[in-house]
């Protein structure tokens, strides 16, 4: 089952022709995820590994009725991009780009909410059904089919957490990366939700950073009993300096709750298991598989 | 994405129509006679120009006059204020308090919407205020699609208590300040206080502008600004020129790592194994060849007593990082412990090259942090 | 019965304590027009000439839940009042300002299409039902009772239209002021077809300029028969030079259908009496009676 | 509303990175010299500033050389275009043209929405294409609080025949002159010829921009242009200084009036009676004391033979015009016969003041022109 992606998700290719884009299509291509189109305006009717190439969304979904898009543009034109996604029809957006304006990001997501898409990212490492298919820069070897769900903030740290686990012989349903900035598409509360339907996830890893408040949000659906599967949690940045706030106006606003002591205490009071090194997650798993 | 010196933050208020008292940067001592004599006045506030806040108390925002003014700045000038030498001082004009206000315009990142903070309890502690009179600081919100018009604020404004033109002009600034923060990419946009003159005008007493930084491409006014500059020590600077983020620690371990995550992590374990980081780079995703090794140059520089290198390559390709190690250590004289983690996208390729070249890649984080630990700890 | 405006239209003055406002709200009043409230931003509490102010039109909806709003402000400050009175709930608005910028006027105009306001003008004398009441600054004086309905493009020279029919005898069930900007709200196309509808209305007068496609969209409506009484026309700007082309573009899009002549040709050929001088239209109407 | 000229146009192009031929205003030999050496050329092309049309079919756009520029500069300065004398030159860097485009972004009056204009057929006979083969003009309709993004504009560019590069430059500059009419509030902005260039690039070779008179106001940028001071004839734009609108015809009658509608069914009327307007003045809707009497003035000075002065108050009270009319006869001395009709809003009370000074003011429009035009044809 996993969420979100599996081996009939119809995937889209936006900026194929690119340094990254061509590569990570290869690499998907590779893990047998259904690309089945790209998109470059301007290099429409090129090939890019076997792949048609497509000026527009527009014609691209007309074409091959995709289920999700991902991104590999420049930051300045990812905004058009996305939009131009959305509006063609598609199901699930997956930006990858980093440095994308806060505005734009906030704009995206405000659309994809009106019109029904399932937005993550940006500046993530998208996501992977192992074994299955994967949508995004995950890198499929180190990634196992089994039945822990991993949601994450981070990159690398998400890679660094199934590596892991999957050294530990403890597989993954799905892999979702939600993306570091400030505003995004998914959060952990959306994903946890879905993991808590879907049958073949049995246990969840949360992987969180200090900032922000999705933690706290987490925690508090967790806390409410709105999700009955075990949950894991490993937060980065316990010995991180403070940021900094954003005027007075930030500290008034997102108050002390940023830190990743703060972070750690409301999972805890929510009966999540927190993790002080990142394998302290497979262990706490195993302990629970053994009971 | 840091703040604006004020006196950036108020001429882009001035651009936006947003009344903020009459200023000039001090060039000298006849500057100080020349502004006397545009504002008419034998008295000038002396604001020395910081990207930290808490001016007020450290005694860098003080009233003089003409004669006492060259004195007071001299003894300002230079002055260490957060770890930053203060190299900027402006004058400006005193103005007649009635009322001091708060008022902020914001792009509210766990809301992806712009939210307005006003209270009619302005000054310095606003955040004081906030925490034990909740209820005084009044919150609006609006869509990030918005377009700012003065009717949207009327409600507000009553609530502040002000009336009569007051309320037109308040509404105003408030959609000028929301223009300004759409129109210029910007995550905050604030004025502590918003002052009601006695003569019944409402004016921005101070500014403080944070830019959304990965906008600046689009925004070549904002980029251009000193403050931009200034908001970087110089390793700093020479790290972010190179797209690598560079934070200062205490500690004696260097890092390099991709990605902000994976990079907090790798500090979190250091201090777990009883060591601790000095700084940490962060070379991000897709982290190339140039950017590896500028890392390790830079961290060449550094007082610390061992490297620690942690890349698990996803957009990051490994054989890039390898290629990176091996030019730094080619060029430079690392003599240091150095252990590097390299697996992830390429991982083959890049752990073959650094055979190659004499050196051993790990493929996990945490047996790799305790063998730098252990290097460190045991070269003491 | 009229169309538009009766004597239970309860109208808001947007601007009622500025020079014309004040002036022309004394003039409505005078008229009989129930004007329930008046709103300036900060002189809230006021009254002028018996009206209540309000700061904003939120409140004064609120307080009288009102039909219309009649705009007296500025051009700058147009937009915005306008977006409010549509907002605030307002069912009818009347835009007397000259000078809004033409892109505010076809957002406001837009805007007010998703709410289902009726727009009149801007740059227009408003409305009047004469004996009834009024909004806006037709001098309600020139005006009768009867059963011409009046719609004009152009301000003084409908009240030159209605004084000749009123020295005539003849009365007018609503007159209706449209605006003299390229971009407005009503046009004759709608109005017309409230004639239509109205049973007070037997006679239709419309008054018509060089420049747009106004009146050629009138002459299509009534030539396809949808209009089914007498209709009247006297467009002014014969003797005009034709006014400045807008590039290459409006060349293009416009063509050579704003003379005057072009316009009393297409109305000619729908069945409509086109005027020389304004009295022809009091003599046709006469003749037409008389039949 | 008037068209700015070509270089004012395409400085704003440059301000958003739509791309233009390297350029500079002649001032005198050595601009010449110095623009020769700055695109490194012999030859550049010559183009006067012109408010009209039709520069090209008059000789005012020219390739020269180096040698023979100032020659044929000074042929052209001063030649008068459409009524107006050529003041401004402006050098070009010659452009080697592969094929011309047509594209316009207009704000559409009859729907309130944004339009473009695109062809493949570009070039000075571009109505007469849009006649021929209207199948060959494409047309694309935005709404009016479009936000424009390139993608919007790939479709539409390779109906026009764009591909590779030339596409994604096509839709980026469509946008950009989107964004900049949203900006500016510009009713009009045209390219024609856009021009595909031999070694691929697409350029704007002319621009027509038309801002939109209302919004001046808050587009202080456009409003100080050169252009739109240019725009009036010395009368115009001292009428449109005091808020009226000036119109030159060539009859015997000078018409003030307020509102367009009732100017132009006066200057109609006239006609119809067997006089004509020389000239109307429209002194609008609220036309106060001060207005009209500057209206007299203005009309007191032109070679007419008589004045019909035809006002409907609405908004316009009476009384005020009756003043005005007042004072400019204390002021002036008119010696040609005047006829006022006054009617409308506190006309009660107008024709008092007109009575009490002498003058006789009729409340019907179409006696009062009969008479005027009886006055002037009797003093024949």
């Amino acid at each position: 089952m996993a969420i979100l992606l599996n081996n009939e998700t119809k995937v889209i290719v936006q900026g194929i022709t690119g340094h990254q884009g061509s590569f990570h299509t290869q690499r998907m291509l590779d893990y047998d995820t259904k690309i089945v189109a790209g998109v470059t305006p301007g290099k429409g009717g090129q090939t890019v590994h076997g792949v048609p190439v497509f000026d527009s969304m527009k014609e691209a979904m007309e074409k091959t009725h995709a289920d999700a898009s991902v991104i590999f543009i420049p930051a300045p034109f990812v905004y058009s991009a996305a939009i131009e996604a959305i509006e063609a029809g598609i199901k699930l957006l997956v930006i990858i780009t980093e440095g994308v304006p806060v505005k734009d990001t906030a704009k995206i997501k405000r659309k994809a909410k009106e019109k029904g898409v399932i937005l993550i990212g940006p500046n993530c490492p998208g996501l992977i059904t192992p074994g299955v298919s994967k949508i995004g820069i995950i890198p499929g070897n180190i990634t196992k089919k089994g039945d822990v769900g991993i949601v994450s903030r981070s990159g690398t740290l998400t890679y660094e957490i199934i590596q892991n686990l999957t050294l530990n012989g403890i597989g993954q349903s799905t892999c979702v990366g939600l993306g570091g900035d400030p505003v995004k598409g998914l959060d952990f509360v959306d994903v946890l939700k879905m993991f808590e339907e879907d049958p073949q996830t049995k246990h969840i890893v949360m992987v969180g950073e200090i900032g922000g408040t999705g933690e706290q949000q987490a925690a508090k659906l967790i806390g409410d009993g709105k999700i009955t599967k075990p949950v894991y949690a490993f937060i980065a940045g316990q010995t991180a300096p403070p940021g900094k706030k954003m005027g007075h106006a930030g500290a008034i606003v997102h108050g002390k709750s940023g830190t990743a002591k703060e972070k750690m205490r409301v999972l805890e009071n929510a009966g999540v298991f927190t993790a002080e090194v990142p394998r302290d997650i497979a262990t706490a798993i195993k302990n629970n598989l053994s009971k | 994405m840091s703040m604006l010196y004020e006196f950036e933050g108020k001429n882009l208020f001035k651009e936006h129509n947003i009344p903020v008292p009459k200023s000039k940067l001090y060039n000298g001592k006849q500057s100080i006679v020349d502004f006397a004599k545009e504002i008419g006045k034998n008295e000038m506030m002396v604001k020395a120009q910081a990207l930290a806040g808490g001016r007020g108390k450290a005694g860098l925002i003080k009233k003089v006059t003409v004669n006492t003014a060259e004195e007071h700045i001299k003894s300002i000038l230079g002055r260490i204020h957060h770890g930053k030498p203060i190299e900027i001082v402006m004058l400006e004009e005193p103005v007649k308090i009635k009322k001091e206000y708060y008022l902020a315009a914001m792009l509210d990142t766990n809301s992806g919407q712009y939210l307005v903070l006003a209270s009619s309890r302005g000054g310095v502690d606003i955040e004081e205020i906030a925490e034990k009179y909740p209820n005084e600081i009044y919150r609006l919100a609006l869509p990030i699609t918005v377009e700012p018009l003065p009717f949207m604020f009327i409600d507000l404004g009553k609530k502040l208590g002000f009336t009569a033109k007051k309320l037109t002009q308040f509404a105003q600034i408030l959609t000028n300040m929301l223009t300004m923060a759409i129109n210029l990419d910007l995550m905050l946009v604030e004025i502590n206080p918003l002052i009601e003159t006695i003569d019944g005008h409402i004016i921005a007493a101070d500014s403080k502008v944070v830019p959304d930084g990965n906008a600046l491409f689009r925004q070549p006014n904002l980029a251009s600004l000193k403050s931009q500059r200034d908001q970087y020590s110089e390793l700093e600077y020479e790290a972010a020129q190179a797209g690598i983020s560079y934070v200062q620690l205490d500690g004696e371990i260097g890092i390099i790592a991709c990605g902000a995550g994976l990079s907090m992590a790798t500090c979190d374990l250091l201090k777990y194994y009883g060591s601790s980081p000095a700084n940490f780079l962060d070379v991000g995703g897709g982290a190339d060849q140039k950017k590896v090794s500028k890392a390790l140059e830079i961290l060449s520089e550094q007082p610390i007593k061992g490297i620690f290198i942690n890349v698990f390559g996803g957009i990051t390709r490994c054989d890039e990082v390898a290629e990176g190690i091996i030019d730094a250590t080619k060029r430079l004289n690392i003599k240091i412990p150095m252990v590097i983690r390299l697996i992830g996208t390429n991982d083959k390729k890049g752990i073959e090259i650094l055979e190659k070249n004499g050196f051993h890649a790990y493929g996990e984080m945490e047996p790799a942090a305790k063998k730098i630990v252990e290097l460190v700890k045991g070269g003491n």
